[in-house]
This record gives C-alpha cells, structure tokens and sequence, in this order.
C-alpha cells in the first residue's frame, strides 16, 4: 500500500470505541430482542474495529488481529442465529417479542397460540 | 496528466453525478416506487462510468473484466431487488402479470 | 515429530478433542447417541486420571498447541487447577449423560430434547475442559463462548415460554459478558503484543491501557459468573432446565467463567491489581453469600432454592481476591485461601449437581416439587433422600465433607491474613445455608404418619425412579462427602503451579 | 498526485467514512422503526467492509461483508417479518431513567476504551515480523490464512464447533412434532417470475467464486470462512427462489456434511498429539493438509450457516421421520 493512502488508524480506533458505546446502549437500553441483536453487533464489529486500527503498526497491517476478527464474526454470527431462533420460539407460543418483564401481554391472552406458518 | 488520465477523471466525474442524482432522487422523491426508480436507474449507470473510469488502471484485462463483471451482476442484483421491492409494497391484490 | 510421547501433553489434548468428537458424533448418530456415554465417560476418566498423574509428577507444563510457542501459537497450561477442575468435570458430566438415558434421552427414537441434550452436553464439556487448559486469553473467549451458546441451548432445552424468556434473558447477559471480556483481551494484545497468560505475567504490563483492559474483562467474567448484583438471569435459567441439564449448568458452568477470572488476576495481572480489586471482589462474593442466601430461604419449591443457593455458593469462591489476589499471592496464608477458594469450587460441583439430580427425581415421582409437599419422601426414596442430605452437609459446610475442608482452609487464611471479615462472612454464610437447607432435610425425613401439618398432602403422580437412577446423585454426594476424608490430596494437587508458589520457594 | 494531496483526500475519506459508520449505527440502534433499525445495520455492515479495505484488511472486509453485513442481515430481516406475521406485541420502552443510566454506562465504557488506545505505547510490537518469520512452515502464504489454520488453528477448530453448537440450539427451537422436519418456511416464487430467473443466473457463477475465494485463501485473501459464506448465500437464493427444497434436519448426508470439517481438523489434530504436538502439521505435509482441512471445512461451513439462517425444522418430512 502506498504511503499516501496510508489509513488513519486513531480515526479508526475512536470510531471503533464509539460504536462499542452505541451497540452497548442498544444492548442494554433497547428491549427488542432483535434490536438488542444489532447492539450486539454493532459492540462487535466496533470492538473488531479498535483491534484492527490498534493493529495498524508502522510495518503494516498485523495480521493476528485479522485472524482472530474473522473468528469473532464468525462466533457472533451463531450467536445471532441461536438467539433470533429462541426469540421466534418464544414469540410464536406467547405473542410476545420481548420478555415478560419488559412486555405488556397480547390483546385476547395469545398464550399458546399456535404457530402462524 | 496523460489523456487516459483525463478520461478517468471525467468519467468518475460523471459517475459520481449520476450517484448523487439518485442519491437526490431517493430523498425527495415522494414514494417508494419512484425512489426506486431514481436508485437503481441512476445508480446503475453512475457505478457503469466509475468502472469505465477504473478500468485502465487496472494493469490487465483480467482484472478489468473482472470489474465489468461486478457491474453486471451489480445490475442484475439491483434490478431484481427493486423488482421484488416493488411488487412487496403493492397494495394486496393480485400481482399484474410480468414477463 | 520425534520428541518422546508426553502423557499429560496428550491428555492435556484429548480431554478437550474427545468430548468435541463426541459432540460430533452425537450430531450424526441420533438416537443412538444416548449410549455414547459409555465411550466417552470412561474414556474421559482414563484422560482425567493420565492428566493428574502427568501433573502430579512432571508439575506444571505448558504445551505449545501446532509447536508454535507463545506468543504466536496457543498454550495450553497442564497444572493443578487445570488437572483438578479436568477430573471434576468428568463426573459431573458422566453422571448428567447416564443420568439423561432412558429418561430425557429416548432409546427408541430421536426426540428433540434428547437429541439435542447428548450433544449440546459433550460440547459443554469439550469447552469447559478448553477453558480449563488454556493459556491464551483469545482462546480463553472462544471456549467461553462455545460454552455459553451450549448452556443457552441447554437452558432452553424444555421448550416452554419460561425456560425460552429464561434463555434469552441469560444469553443477552453472557453475550455481553463476553464483548466486554473480548475488548480487554484485546486491549491487552495491543498494549503487549501477546495474549499469552503466562507472557503477560511476566510482562508486568502497567498504565491506563491495563487497568482499562482489567477492569472491562473482571465486569464481564462477573456477569458471565452471575457475580452479585448481576446474578437475576441465574435462578430462572437454572430451575427451568431438565435435571441433567441443570446439574451441568449449576455444577459446571460458573466455575469456568470463575477460573478465567482467578488466572487473569493472579497468573497474567498480578502487579495491575491495585489494593482495591481484593475488598471490592470480596465485598460483591459476600453480598452474594448472604442475599443468595436470604433469598434461598424464602423459596418454596426445591429446584429454585437449589438454584439461589448456587448465586450464595458462588460468592464463597470471589473471597480467594481478598485472600489470595494481586500482591498478597505470596503470603503465607495464600496457599490455604487458593486451596480453599478452588476446593469449594469442586465440592460445590458435585454437590450442586447431585442436588439438582435428586430433584429431578422428586419432581419426575410428585410431579412437583413444592417444599411444603415432600413429607416423608424419605421413607419412599431413602437413596435420594440421603443424597439431598449429604449434599446439603457439603453446601453448609459441615465436617467431614469437602465443603467442610474448603471452608475452613479458607477461615483459616481469613483470620491468618488479619481480616476478620471475611471469616464472619464464611461463619454467617454456613447458619444461614443451614437455615435454607434443614427445613428441607426436616420435611424429608419427617414421620408421614405422625399428626398435624406434616402429613404427606400430594400423592406420587409418577413411578418410582429405579435403584440405578437414585445412585447416580448418591454417587456425586458421596464424592462430595469423600474429598473431606482424602482432601490432602486434592489440596496437593491444587498447589502444583499455583500463582506466586514460586516466588515463596515452598511446595 | 503528490502525497500531500492524497493524505488530505484519505483523511477527508476516512473521516466521512467514520461519520457515516455512526449516523448508521446510531439509526440502527436508537431508530423508531425496527425494520429499518436492521437495513441501517446491513448498510452499517457494508460501510465497516470498506473501513476494513482502508485498514489494510481485505480478508477481514470480506468476512465482515459476507457475515456481518449480508448473512446476519437475511437473518434479522427473517426474524422481523416472522415476528410481524406472528403479530407478536413489542416491549414497552425503557424508562428515560434506565435510558440514562445505560447511556451514561455505554459513554463510561466507549470513553474507557478511547483512552486505553490513545494511551497505547508508541513503536508497539506486533507479531506481524512474528508471522513472517514462520510462514514457512505453515505450507500457505496468506499470513491470515497461516495464522487461522496453522499457528492458531486451536481457535479455529473451536470456532468451527462453535457454529454447531449454535446449530443444535436453533434446531432445538423446533416444537416437538416438527423435530427432524424441513427447516425454515416454505418459499414460494413463480417459476418465470424475476426472482426464480436471478436464482437460477447466479448459482453457476456463485459457486464458482465461492470456489474460487476458498482455493486463494491460501495465498491471497479469501479461505474457508468467505467462501463457504458465499456457497450458503448462493444456496438460500436457490432456498428463497423455491428452486431447491431445504433437506430435514434427520437426514444423515446432511449431518455428515454438518460435522465433516471439524472432524477432519480434530482428527488431524488428534494425529498429531499421538506424534507428539497437538493439532501440529508437518512442514513438509502443511501445505497440503490445509488444503485438506480448508477444504473439508468449507463444506461444514457453507452447510451450517445456510441451515442457520433457515432456521429450526417447521414442517415435518414429507416421507416421514426416519
């Protein structure tokens, strides 16, 4: 890469560490379970991203950080998997999107509707 | 500057216009089928002049045939996307028939 | 390859690369997955056994995983505490599986449940052994989260709208746990350039990066550990999964979120931990030992008392900071606090699950397992009872059991250290377990025919469990029981490649 | 162009590039409409892609493209509108104080996290020379791929896992009577509509490509991960196009080609602990056995993330459970 396109890496980094603050927000603030899955990885991807910045030494690109940025999509993707599958389960037998706490129950007490297909 | 030089620069020129004329269009368009319209129409063609303005600067045909092939299915891509968007957003009735 | 076959290298390999191929061969074998235990138990006993033994003679190790050393290449770390919780798993684990067969695990045919018990359980397993033996903090974050999407699904396991808002609710709280674990990890990569636990210790790294990188990584292994006060996802997640299920996540599953946090602040972080980690990780273990505990008390029904005792009996573990963390491995008090701290870690394990197997008996006999409603069960399932029994003498803490042991090595290091405190906390901590736990050994036990209250109110709804079922929890409590009689060993064992044991020239 | 003009360009790149990161973001957290919170996500995604061309990491930007961006998004556009045919009722917004609270704790940790880079050490050692120096031995010549399969192949046999374990818990999810059924919803498309005449187009070339990043994985970017992502991708078109019927979940082929990858690299593994070293490859054999291993893991790969998306089994086996 020639050195007048080298990336600024500190601008990289804070972005990363700001988008770690918003996915945080959205994980904890937000009660959807699927909006909570994009704060989710929103905190991943920024996280990835102050790794790969931070990685960014004088001799180029480390490429150990990239490795192991390509495992943490790879694990936060499953995660994502398992739990919009456990969120739609649980949507289909009661109605609700979001847990019980957090939800006021369905209009006509849904509870064990059947799943809509 | 060389003239393949020159030719690049206009041709990124336009690309870039015909982005952002869509980019336009997709704002203040008044609904959703017409916002298509702008997206994909404008935005097709803008992606067609940056690879027109590319290419020469690839250093090889392979890698220059290889973008054009990116631009085709790009449009491919675009043109059935906006096509299911569109029927999507229909109101409830029978599709009209397409060919 | 010439160099001379090393047995603890190749257990140190095959206890996590065994129970991952059972994992797979679970996924692929179906309904005949349920007797795959029968390979992988005792295969894994002979694995665990190779593994002490290794420890036991050749001391601590690490092995470079491909032949690569740190810190390009991963570590895995054979000492005392890896050896110790390895065997530990071991019956836990067997005793879950044989547990599940025949009874959540159909014979005749694939169900959904047993299906995805067998193999969900070998790949708890396989992780809780990766992260046991890794000496690598990236590795330590892929195990950990191999380990919390299995115990998501085996939370779920039941399919009901409770046990799936159970699951969910658990899942956001170790997801996060996990990102904010990572982001220290990484923080620490990029400060050092090595992940490498043991290179990180003797890197000594120190400034605002460090401390930034210890203080998210400790918030997220809490939240992981269900550390109080981020303990609520607990008690649902553990009471609405199926016995075995239960046994696994209660027995097992802390404690590696728990062992991560003891090597990072005593193996890779032990100059960073400045003099307020200790009382702050103490504090947050005693307000778990007495909130769990109070809250354990107001229960009626066994499976959720059985599950906010564990929130109480993690607590007892997060008193090896205040004891043993930062400069202080080096006391002379250390050794017990760490002994003890870990020894209760393995008698909580396997009293844990042997609780929570027995109430899955209860439950499967009564079709409920209301406390009010076990009069007399005693006399109908003397085996089980007693289990429940000598489970409950571990959780209080009383001689001669491993629970007894643990709690007074770590007395001992409290008054030895000068902080009276935490020796309260333990005393208080064991009345109250007592409080929670006899008024079940009380309704157990009871004469059924005397008069008043205490005459059985609901009649059996299921079979009687048979007499090997019933073993299984005995089994658990009775090792419990054991490793108060043969502690020296344990404790031994523990010691080897203990943090800051070299520093003091003894074992 | 001279440097000066090209630095001032890149800095105007990267610094509207990290505007636009935010903007999308903060639409997709903090947006009203969930919908549209998930395609501010999936543009989010493409956008990180291209911050990862401009860090230097083009395996990692088409990781990020292929998974983070495109397979998740699929995923949560799935979700949103089986949640909307459900008609399932939305939480209840969080209390301006819990608001508050969790904006002033995400502030706290993304400012944490500001500080502890900016107060990196200047000249730090990466293990890049590390990587060079070793690249021998690990039989490729993409450093990532080297670093993935070979110095810490252990993360990546674990990870490969870890994509099962989500799969048992998704199929888990199943209602009982449906265990070892079809996954996912049944897909309808009239066989000479635009979507069904894309889907049969794009296969041909998708495999092709999905091939091909997989095999220059390991001299270039690319390897298993990419392309056994865009092998599903190519394989859900088909899916959603009613082209091909997703197989039940108790089909055996299916699982097989589920825990091929992992077994190969464990058993690989295992090998060489009886030899000595764990997970260990000979330099004279590692090219290729990385081959092999990329290769099976590709097929395990590509298998589990299409049947992640497709979700648990919903209708039983048309010729029955076997």
């Amino acid at each position: 890469m020639s050195p007048d396109l080298a990336p600024h890496a500190t601008i990289y980094a804070l972005v990363g560490a700001a988008l770690v603050g918003l996915g945080l927000y959205g994980l904890v603030a937000r009660r959807h379970p699927l909006r909570r899955l994009v704060g989710f990885n929103i905190m991943g991807s920024g996280l990835f991203i102050v790794f790969g910045a931070a990685g960014m030494g004088p001799l180029g690109p480390d490429p150990v950080p990239q490795a192991l940025i390509i495992t943490g999509i790879v694990v936060a993707f499953s995660a994502t998997a398992l739990i919009t599958a456990l969120a739609g389960r649980y949507a289909a037998l009661t109605g609700r999107a979001g847990l019980p706490e957090e939800t006021p129950p369905p209009e006509g007490g849904a509870a064990g509707r059947p799943e809509a297909s | 500057m060389s003239a393949l030089d020159l030719f690049s620069l206009a041709a990124l020129t336009v690309g870039a216009g015909f982005f952002v004329a869509g980019t336009v269009g997709l704002l203040r368009f008044p609904d959703l089928h017409t916002r298509l319209h702008a997206l994909t129409k404008a935005d097709n063609l803008g992606l067609g002049f940056v690879v027109l303005g590319v290419m020469p600067h690839l250093g090889g045909l392979l890698p220059a045939l290889k973008v054009v092939g990116v631009w085709v299915l790009a449009m491919l891509a675009a043109g059935t996307a906006a096509q299911l968007v569109a029927r999507a957003a229909l109101p409830r009735r029978p599709p009209p028939e397409e060919g | 390859m010439t160099e001379p076959l090393d047995p603890a290298a190749l257990a140190a390999a095959l206890a996590v690369a065994l129970p991952l191929a059972g994992a797979l061969a679970a996924l692929v074998m179906g309904r005949r997955a349920g007797d795959l235990f029968f390979v992988t138990g005792p295969a894994m006993a002979l694995v665990a056994a190779a593994l002490v033994a290794g420890v036991a003679e050749g001391g601590p190790a690490r092995i470079a995983v491909g032949g690569f050393a740190p810190p390009l290449g991963i570590a895995l770390v054979t000492d005392g505490l890896a050896a110790t919780f390895v065997a530990t798993t071991v019956a836990v684990m067997a005793a879950a599986l044989a547990f599940a067969r025949g009874g959540l695990v159909a014979r005749l045919r694939e169900t959904r449940r047993g299906y995805a018990f067998v193999a969900l359980a070998h790949l708890a397993w396989g992780a809780l052994n990766a992260v046991f033996l890794s000496g690598d903090l990236f590795n330590l974050y892929v195990a950990l989260e191999l380990l919390s999407l299995a115990a998501i699904g085996l939370v779920a396991l039941e399919g009901k709208a409770e046990t799936l808002a159970a699951a969910i609710r658990y899942a956001f709280f170790a997801l996060t746990g996990s990102l904010l674990y990572l982001s220290g990890a990484i923080l620490l990569y990029a400060a050092t350039g090595t992940l490498d636990i043991a290179l990180l210790g003797a890197h000594a790294p120190e400034g605002a990066t460090t401390l930034v990188a210890g203080a998210l990584m400790t918030a997220g292994l809490c939240a992981k550990t269900a550390l109080f006060p981020l303990h609520a996802w607990l008690p649902p997640a553990h009471a609405g999964a199926p016995a075995p299920a239960s046994a696994i996540l209660s027995g097992l599953v802390p404690k590696a979120s728990f062992v991560v946090m003891a090597r990072l602040w005593l193996e890779a972080l032990p100059d960073a931990a400045g003099p307020a980690l200790g009382p702050l990780l103490g504090g947050l273990g005693a307000a778990a030992i007495l909130y769990g505990s109070v809250l354990a008390l107001r229960q009626e029904r066994l499976k959720l008392l059985v599950a906010y005792s564990t929130i109480a009996q993690i607590g007892y573990l997060f008193l090896l900071f205040p004891l043993a963390g930062g400069a202080l491995s080096t006391q002379p008090w250390a050794a017990g606090a760490w002994s003890g701290a870990m020894l209760h870690g393995v008698s909580h394990a396997l009293a844990k699950a042997a609780l929570f197997l027995a109430a899955g008996l209860v439950l499967a006999r009564l079709g409920h397992d209301r406390i009010a409603g076990l009069s007399g069960l005693a006399r109908a399932m003397p085996m089980t009872a007693f289990a429940i029994g000598l489970s409950a003498v571990t959780l209080m803490g009383l001689p001669p059991s491993g629970g007894f042991i643990a709690k007074y090595l770590l007395l001992v290091a409290a008054f030895a250290s000068g902080e009276w405190a935490w020796g309260v906390i333990l005393l208080a901590g064991g009345v109250l377990s007592a409080l929670y736990l006899f008024p079940v050994l009380g309704r157990l036990f009871a004469k059924g025919d005397a008069e008043g209250e205490d005459a059985p109110e609901d009649e059996p709804t299921g079979p009687l469990p048979s007499r090997a079922r019933e073993a299984i929890p005995l089994v658990l409590a009775g090792l419990a029981i054991a490793l108060g009689f043969a502690s020296a060993w344990p404790t031994a064992l523990l010691a080897i490649g203990r943090p800051g044991a070299a520093m003091e020239g003894l074992e | 162009m001279t440097s000066g003009v090209g630095s001032v360009a890149g800095l105007a790149f990267d610094l509207a590039l990290g505007g636009l990161l935010l903007a999308t973001a903060l639409a997709a957290v903090a947006g009203r409409n969930l919908f549209g919170g998930v395609v501010a996500f999936v543009v989010y995604g493409l956008l990180a892609s291209l911050a990862w061309v401009r860090l230097g990491a083009i395996d990692v930007a088409l990781a990020e493209a292929a998974i983070g961006a495109g397979l998740t998004g699929v995923l949560l556009v799935g979700a949103v509108a089986r949640l909307a045919r459900i008609g399932a009722v939305e939480p209840a917004p969080t209390a301006p104080v819990g608001k508050a609270l969790a904006a002033l704790g995400a502030v706290g940790v993304a400012g944490a996290i500001a500080l502890a880079v900016l107060a990196l050490p200047e000249g730090r050692p990466g293990l890049g020379p590390e990587v060079a120096r070793n690249l021998e031995a690990s039989g490729v010549e993409n450093p990532v791929t080297a670093v993935l399969i070979v110095f810490r192949g252990y993360d990546t046999l674990i990870e490969s896992i870890v994509l099962l374990a989500a799969l048992v818990g998704v199929w888990a999810a199943s209602l009982e009577r449906d265990w070892g059924g079809l996954p996912g919803l049944r897909q309808h498309a009239r066989p000479g509509g635009v979507m069904a005449t894309f889907a049969r187009l794009v296969p041909s070339i998708g495999i092709v490509v999905g091939i091909y990043v997989v095999h220059a994985g390991a001299y270039a970017p690319g390897g298993a991960f990419q392309g056994g992502t865009i092998l599903a991708a190519v394989y859900l078109l088909a899916a959603m196009a009613g082209l091909v019927e997703p197989p039940a979940v108790s089909r055996l082929p299916v699982r097989l080609a589920l825990a091929l990858g992992p077994a190969v690299f464990l058993g690989l593994g295992v090998v060489g602990a009886l030899g000595g070293t764990f997970l260990a490859f000979p330099e004279a054999v590692a090219g290729t056995l990385v081959l092999v291993v990329e290769t099976a893991l590709t097929v395990s790969i590509a298998a589990t993330l299409a049947l992640l998306v497709l979700g648990p089994p919903a209708r039983p086996s048309p010729g029955g459970a076997p």
